[in-house]
C-alpha cells in the first residue's frame, strides 16, 4: 500500500509541479485510477474466464481449453479479439437507442462501483464515508440495464429474461443489504476502510457467519449466476436478455457481468473475510495479494455452486428470497443488535 | 381485475431444449402456460414410404436412424417383426438370441444414459450431463466392438445377428458391468438427491394412470404412472422368459418418477446382462434363411419393449421382396401427444423439464 | 477517369501491410475460437454432443462454447437431415448469425441427403441453399471426424489466401 | 405367443348389441375382425369398457392402401387379459371416411392426424384434423400407392 500511496502522491506532486491546477490534477488522477480499474477488471477477466472454463472442465471430468498458451490460458483473449471482429447486429424491430446503450450502462455501473472499493490500504479512489451505501446504490441500477436490454431487443425470450431479472434482483437486493447491515452495526461506520480496520483481530465471518451465507446466496442471484441464472436460463429462454446481442455488445455484457462478480467478491472479502488483513500473522504476503487471494476464493465458491446445482424455479426463488432469506437476515440484525447491546453493557 | 396480455411464444424448432426439432407454440400468461400446440414433422423423412421401395434387408439400416439413441433395439424390433412374418421365430439359434439380449440391454443403458444427461441439462445441471455421456461412451465402445459403428449398428439380421461376439468382448463387458453401478450411484448423488432437482420435479406434470392409458403411454412413462406392465415380462419375446428381473413401477407419474423409473431400469438391465452372460450357449449365430427374403402374403404386428416404450412394426406383405406397407408405431410420437395437455398451467421452466422427462427422440416421432 | 484494373486493387490491398496484418491476426483469432450453434437436427446431433462431452472434449480447441443464440456463434454445424419443412428454419438461422459465419455439413444427410435421397420430404444437402465450408462425411461421422472437420475449417479460416489459391488452381 | 380372443363369440355379441356390424376377418394373424365404419365408435367403446374384453390400450392405428380399398387397422391390447385384437375397417377408395375414435382413446388423436396427413383418410369428428408431419401446403398424400413425387 505504501507503494501505491507513493505512486498516487508522486503522480499528484509531479502534476502539480508541471503547473496544473489542483482540480485538473485531481481529474487526471481519477482518470488514471479509472483506467487502472478497467485494466484490473480486464486482467481479472482473462484469469476468471480461464478459471471458469478450467473449473467447469474439472467438475465435468474434461480437460478444458489446452491448445492456446499454457493450459489454454490465451483462449479467452483470442475469443475476445474474435468477438470484436464480429458483425454488430441490431435487429430491425429493436428499440435502437435503448438497445445500443443497454450493455454500456451495465458496464458503466460495473465500473462505477469500483470507485469506492479499496484494493488495499489507501488503494482507493474515493474513501467515501458512505462507501458501502454507495456500492449498494450503484449496484441496484444494474437491474435497469438488464431490463433495458431485454425490453429493447423486441424478442420474447429477451423480454421474459428481462422481467425475470427485475423480479429476482429487486427481491434479492433486500436480504443482501440486510446481511451487510449486521457488519455495519458492529463497526458503526459505512466506510470500507474502517470496516477492514475493525477486522484486524477477528474476521466478521465468525460473528456474522449467517450473514455471510445470506450475502453469498443473495449475490449469486444478484450476479445472475447459477443456480439462480434465471435471466439467461439457456434451457427455456435461449440466452435471456442478451439473446439478440452480437459482437462487441455481447462482449460488453459478458465483461460487465464478470466485473460485477469481481465486485461482489471483493465486497464479500472486505466485509466478512477481513479485507487485506493477513490471517495467522502471515504478513510476508503483501496485503494486496491477500485481498486478491480472498477474492479468488469467493469466486471459486461462486463457480463451484454454479457448476454443481441445477437451476431453481422462479417461484421457488421468490419464496426462498421473501419467506426465508429476508426473515433470517432480519433476525440476524436483531441478534446482532442485542449482542452489541449486551457487549456494551458488559464492557461498559 | 388486472389482466396481463397473453404472450405467444414459439418454442422451437431451433431451441436448446426441444431435443432436436420439436416445435411447440405456447400461450403464456405471465410465465404460466395456458395453451400449448404441438407442431411436428420437422424431421419427417418419409421412412415408411421409403420402406416400400427397399427390400426387407435393405431396410434394416434405416431402423437405426429412427430412434438414433437406441438403434440396436429398433433393429431388433424390425427384425423380429419380419421373422414373425416369415415364421422363422423358432429357428433362431439360442446364441443369437442371447447376443441380442446383451446388446439390446446395453443399448437400453446407453439410451437411458442420454435420457439422464438431457434431463440434467434441462434442469441446467450442466455437469451431470457429462456424466451421462461419459458412461454412454463406455457402453457404445462395446456396441462398436460387435457392430463396427457407434450409433447405426446394422447388426441384426433375419434369423440371427451379423457376426459372433468378438474376442475379449466378455471381459470388457464384465469390466463395464462392474463399473456401471458406481456410475449410477454417482447420478443419484449429483442430481437425483439434489434438493433443487427434487423441487423442480416432484409433483410436477403428473400423469394419472387413467390419463396415461388414455393417451397411449407405453414403456417407462406408463410404469411411472403406476401401471405394472413390461413386454419383456408379460409377453416374453426372445429369451427374456429365462431371466429374473424386476419391473420398476412408480405411482405418482410425475417428472421425478419418470426419471427414477429409468434409473431403476438401468440397474435391472445390468442384472439381465449378467444373467445372459452366464447363460449364453455356444453355437451358430445365424439360422438358415433364404438368400432372398420373401415373406408369405399376410401381415404382422409385432412389438418390442424399446427404451422409450413399445416399438411396434405393422408389416403388410404381398409376397414380394419389398414390404407392401410398413408402419412404425413409435412410442415417442404417441407420448408427445400428451404434451399440450400436460403443459397446461405449468411454468415455462417446468414444461421444458416435463418435455425432457417424456424422453422424446425426434427421429422416431417424425420418422 | 482512371480505370482501376482488377488486380490493381488486390495489389493495393496487399501493399497495405498494416491492414493485411490486422486482418490476418483477426483471421487467426477467428480460426482459434469457433463457437458452434447449439443446433441439432437428427442423428448426427447426438454425435455432435458426444464430441463436446468428456471423452472427446471439443473444449480443448476452444470450441466448447455452444451458444444457443445464433447471434453469438460463428459456426453452424448442420448435424442431420434437412427436411423441406425445416429448410426455411435453417436458412433463417443462418441469416441470423453474425458475420463472419461458417457452415459445416456433418454427415451424409447434410452433404447430399444421405440414405434418404429419394424421399419426398428431404433436401438434398445443406449446400443446396447454404455456403458450406467443410464437409464431414459419415453416417454419422465419429466425434474424431467432427473434430478433424473443425480443425480443417480452422485452417481454412486462418489462411483465406491459400484457399483462394487452391480454388484458382482447381 | 399372443393370446387369441374367441372371435366368433365376440362378433356374435357385438352383432347382437349393435345390430349387424362386425364379422370375423380371415387373415394370417387369426385375430382380426371387420367392423362397419358406421358402428365403429360404439364397438370401440364396448371393447374398451366391457370388462370381458378390457382393451384398455390402443396399440397401433394404421392405414393401408390396398388395391381394392383403404383399410384402417386398429390394434388393441388388454393389460389384464393380455390378449390382442385387430379391428379392421374397410373404406371406400374414392372417399375414405371413418368416424374418429378420439372420444374413446386420446391416443388416437395424433395417429389419426398422421393417417390423414400421409394417407388422406378423413376421420369425421376429429377435433383437429390437420396435417401433422408435412407442410400445410403439401399436395397429395404420399403413402398412397398412386402418389408420385413431383419433380
Amino acid at each position: 500500500m505504501q507503494i501505491s500511496n507513493t505512486i498516487a502522491t508522486g503522480l499528484k506532486d509531479w502534476l502539480m509541479g508541471m503547473g496544473f491546477s489542483a482540480t485538473t490534477t485531481e481529474m487526471i488522477a481519477t482518470a488514471v485510477w479509472t483506467l487502472a480499474v478497467i485494466l484490473f477488471i480486464l486482467l481479472n477477466l482473462i484469469v476468471l474466464v480461464w478459471l471458469e472454463r478450467k473449473f467447469s472442465a474439472f467438475f465435468q471430468q474434461r480437460r478444458g481449453p489446452n491448445r492456446l498458451g499454457p493450459a489454454g490460458f490465451l483462449q479467452f483473449p483470442v475469443d475476445i479479439v474474435k468477438v470484436l471482429g464480429k458483425e454488430d447486429i441490431i435487429p430491425a424491430a429493436a428499440d435502437k437507442p435503448v438497445f445500443r446503450i443497454a450493455s454500456i450502462t451495465l458496464f458503466i455501473t460495473a465500473i462505477l462501483a469500483w470507485a469506492v472499493i479499496p484494493l488495499g490500504e489507501g488503494m482507493i479512489l474515493e474513501d467515501l464515508n458512505i462507501g458501502i451505501f454507495y456500492f449498494i446504490a450503484i449496484g441496484s441500477t444494474a437491474t435497469i440495464s438488464l431490463l433495458m436490454g431485454g425490453f429493447a431487443s423486441n424478442n420474447k425470450y429477451s423480454l421474459l429474461g428481462g422481467m425475470r431479472t427485475v423480479a429476482q434482483m429487486i427481491s434479492y437486493e433486500i436480504p443482501m443489504v440486510f446481511s451487510l447491515l449486521g457488519v455495519i452495526m458492529m463497526v458503526g461506520s459505512l466506510r470500507l476502510s474502517d470496516i477492514v480496520k475493525a477486522q484486524e483481530h477477528m474476521w466478521f465471518i465468525i460473528p456474522q457467519g449467517i450473514a455471510f451465507i445470506i450475502y453469498f446466496i443473495a449475490t449469486v442471484a444478484e450476479t445472475n449466476r447459477g443456480p439462480f441464472d434465471l435471466a439467461e436460463g439457456e434451457q427455456e429462454l435461449v440466452a435471456g436478455y442478451f439473446t439478440e446481442y452480437s459482437g462487441i455488445r455481447y462482449a460488453i455484457w459478458m465483461i460487465a457481468e464478470y466485473g460485477n462478480l469481481v465486485a461482489v467478491s471483493t465486497i464479500a472479502s472486505i466485509m466478512f473475510l477481513g479485507g487485506w488483513n493477513a490471517p495467522f500473522g502471515l504478513t510476508f504476503i503483501p496485503p494486496f495479494l491477500w485481498l486478491l487471494i480472498k477474492i479468488y476464493f469467493m469466486i471459486f465458491l461462486f463457480m463451484w455452486v454454479k457448476w454443481t446445482y441445477p437451476r431453481i424455479r422462479i417461484d421457488h426463488l421468490m419464496h426462498f428470497g421473501w419467506k426465508f432469506l429476508i426473515p433470517v437476515s432480519l433476525a440476524n440484525i436483531l441478534v446482532t443488535g442485542v449482542g452489541i447491546y449486551i457487549y456494551r453493557m458488559i464492557t461498559g | 381485475m388486472l389482466k396481463t396480455q397473453e404472450l405467444t411464444l414459439n418454442l422451437g424448432p431451433h431451441h436448446p431444449s426441444t431435443h432436436g426439432v420439436f416445435r411447440c407454440v405456447l400461450n403464456l400468461e405471465g410465465e404460466y402456460i395456458t395453451k400449448a400446440v404441438n407442431h411436428l414433422g420437422y424431421l419427417h423423412r418419409g421412412i415408411e414410404k421409403l420402406a416400400e421401395s427397399r427390400t426387407y434387408t435393405q431396410f434394416i439400416p434405416y431402423n437405426g436412424r429412427l430412434d438414433y439413441v437406441a438403434g440396436m433395439l429398433n433393429e431388433w424390433a424390425y427384425v423380429m417383426a419380419v421373422e414373425k412374418l416369415m415364421g422363422i421365430t423358432e429357428e433362431i439359434p439360442e446364441r443369437a438370441e442371447y447376443i441380442r439380449v446383451i446388446v439390446g440391454e446395453l443399448q437400453r443403458i446407453a439410451s437411458h444414459g442420454i435420457y439422464f444427461a438431457s434431463m440434467a441439462l434441462d434442469v441446467a445441471g450442466a455437469s451431470a450431463w457429462f456424466y451421462g455421456f461419459r458412461d454412454r461412451d463406455e457402453v457404445l465402445d462395446l456396441l462398436e466392438m460387435v457392430s463396427g459403428q457407434r450409433l447405426m449398428h446394422n447388426y441384426m439380421r433375419f434369423g440371427g445377428v451379423a457376426a459372433d461376439l468378438p474376442d475379449g468382448f466378455m471381459n470388457k463387458l464384465d469390466k463395464l458391468l462392474n463399473k456401471l453401478p458406481a456410475a449410477i450411484e454417482e447420478y443419484e448423488g449429483i442430481l437425483l438427491g439434489n434438493e433443487i432437482f427434487r423441487a423442480r420435479t416432484v409433483g410436477v406434470a403428473p400423469v394419472s394412470r387413467e390419463m396415461a392409458l388414455d393417451y397411449g403411454f407405453t414403456g417407462p412413462n406408463l410404469r411411472a404412472s403406476g401401471v405394472d406392465t413390461d413386454l419383456r415380462r408379460d409377453e416374453p419375446y426372445s429369451v427374456y422368459d429365462r431371466f429374473k428381473f424386476n419391473v420398476p413401477v412408480r405411482q405418482n407419474g410425475d417428472t421425478f418418477d419418470r426419471v427414477i423409473v429409468r434409473i431403476e431400469e438401468m440397474k435391472e438391465s445390468i442384472k439381465i446382462i449378467r444373467q445372459a452372460m452366464e447363460g449364453i450357449p455356444e453355437g451358430p449365430v445365424m439360422a438358415k434363411v433364404p438368400k432372398v427374403i420373401k415373406p408369405p402374403v399376410g401381415e404382422v404386428y409385432s412389438r418390442l419393449e424399446n427404451a422409450k416404450g413399445h416399438l411396434g412394426f405393422h408389416i403388410v406383405s404381398d409376397g414380394s421382396t419389398k414390404p407392401y406397407r410398413l408402419r412404425i408405431y413409435s412410442p415417442c410420437f404417441v407420448n408427445i401427444g400428451i404434451f399440450p395437455e400436460m403443459a397446461k398451467g405449468l411454468h415455462l421452466m417446468d414444461a421444458v423439464v416435463a418435455l425432457a422427462s417424456l424422453d422424446i427422440v425426434l427421429g422416431e416421432i417424425d420418422r | 477517369m482512371d480505370v482501376i484494373k482488377e488486380n490493381q486493387v488486390e495489389e493495393l490491398v496487399q501493399n497495405n501491410i498494416i491492414m493485411s496484418t490486422v486482418e490476418a491476426a483477426f483471421n487467426w483469432c477467428r480460426s482459434r475460437s469457433l463457437w458452434p450453434l447449439t443446433f441439432g437436427l437428427a442423428c448426427c446431433a447426438i454425435e455432435m454432443m458426444a464430441t463436446a462431452d468428456t471423452r472427446y472434449d471439443l473444449a480443448r480447441f476452444g470450441s466448447e462454447v455452444f451458444r444457443p443464440s445464433p447471434r453469438q456463434c460463428d459456426l453452424m454445424i448442420i448435424a442431420g437431415t434437412i427436411t423441406k419443412k425445416m429448410q426455411p428454419v435453417v436458412q433463417r438461422l443462418y441469416e441470423q448469425m453474425a458475420e463472419p459465419r461458417y457452415v459445416l455439413a456433418m454427415g451424409s444427410c447434410a452433404i447430399s441427403g444421405g440414405p434418404f435421397t429419394d424421399s419426398y420430404n428431404v433436401v438434398l444437402g445443406g449446400d443446396t441453399f447454404l455456403p458450406v465450408d467443410v464437409y464431414v462425411p459419415g453416417c454419422p461421422p465419429r466425434p474424431e471426424a467432427l473434430i478433424y472437420g473443425i480443425l480443417q475449417l480452422r485452417e481454412k479460416v486462418a489462411n483465406p489466401k491459400k484457399i483462394a489459391r487452391l480454388k484458382a488452381n482447381g | 405367443m399372443d393370446k387369441i380372443v374367441d372371435r366368433e363369440a365376440l362378433v356374435g355379441e357385438l352383432n347382437q348389441k349393435f345390430g349387424n356390424c362386425a364379422e370375423v376377418f380371415e387373415d394370417n394373424t387369426n385375430q382380426s375382425i371387420k367392423v362397419k365404419p358406421e358402428k365403429l365408435v360404439e364397438v370401440m367403446q364396448e371393447l374398451r369398457d366391457n370388462p370381458k374384453y378390457d382393451f384398455k390400450v390402443l396399440m397401433n392405428l394404421n392405414s393401408v392402401d390396398y388395391p381394392e380399398n383403404f383399410t384402417v387397422v386398429y390394434h388393441l391390447n388388454s393389460l389384464t387379459h393380455l390378449h390382442k385384437l385387430t379391428v379392421k375397417v374397410e373404406l371406400d377408395k374414392v372417399n375414405p371416411q371413418v368416424p374418429s375414435i378420439t372420444s374413446v382413446w386420446n391416443a388416437a388423436n395424433v395417429q389419426e392426424r398422421e393417417a390423414y396427413d400421409l394417407m388422406g383418410i378423413l376421420f369425421t369428428g376429429h377435433p383437429n384434423l390437420k396435417r401433422i408431419l408435412l407442410v400445410d401446403d403439401f399436395v397429395g398424400h404420399p403413402l398412397r400407392k398412386d402418389w408420385k413425387m413431383q419433380a
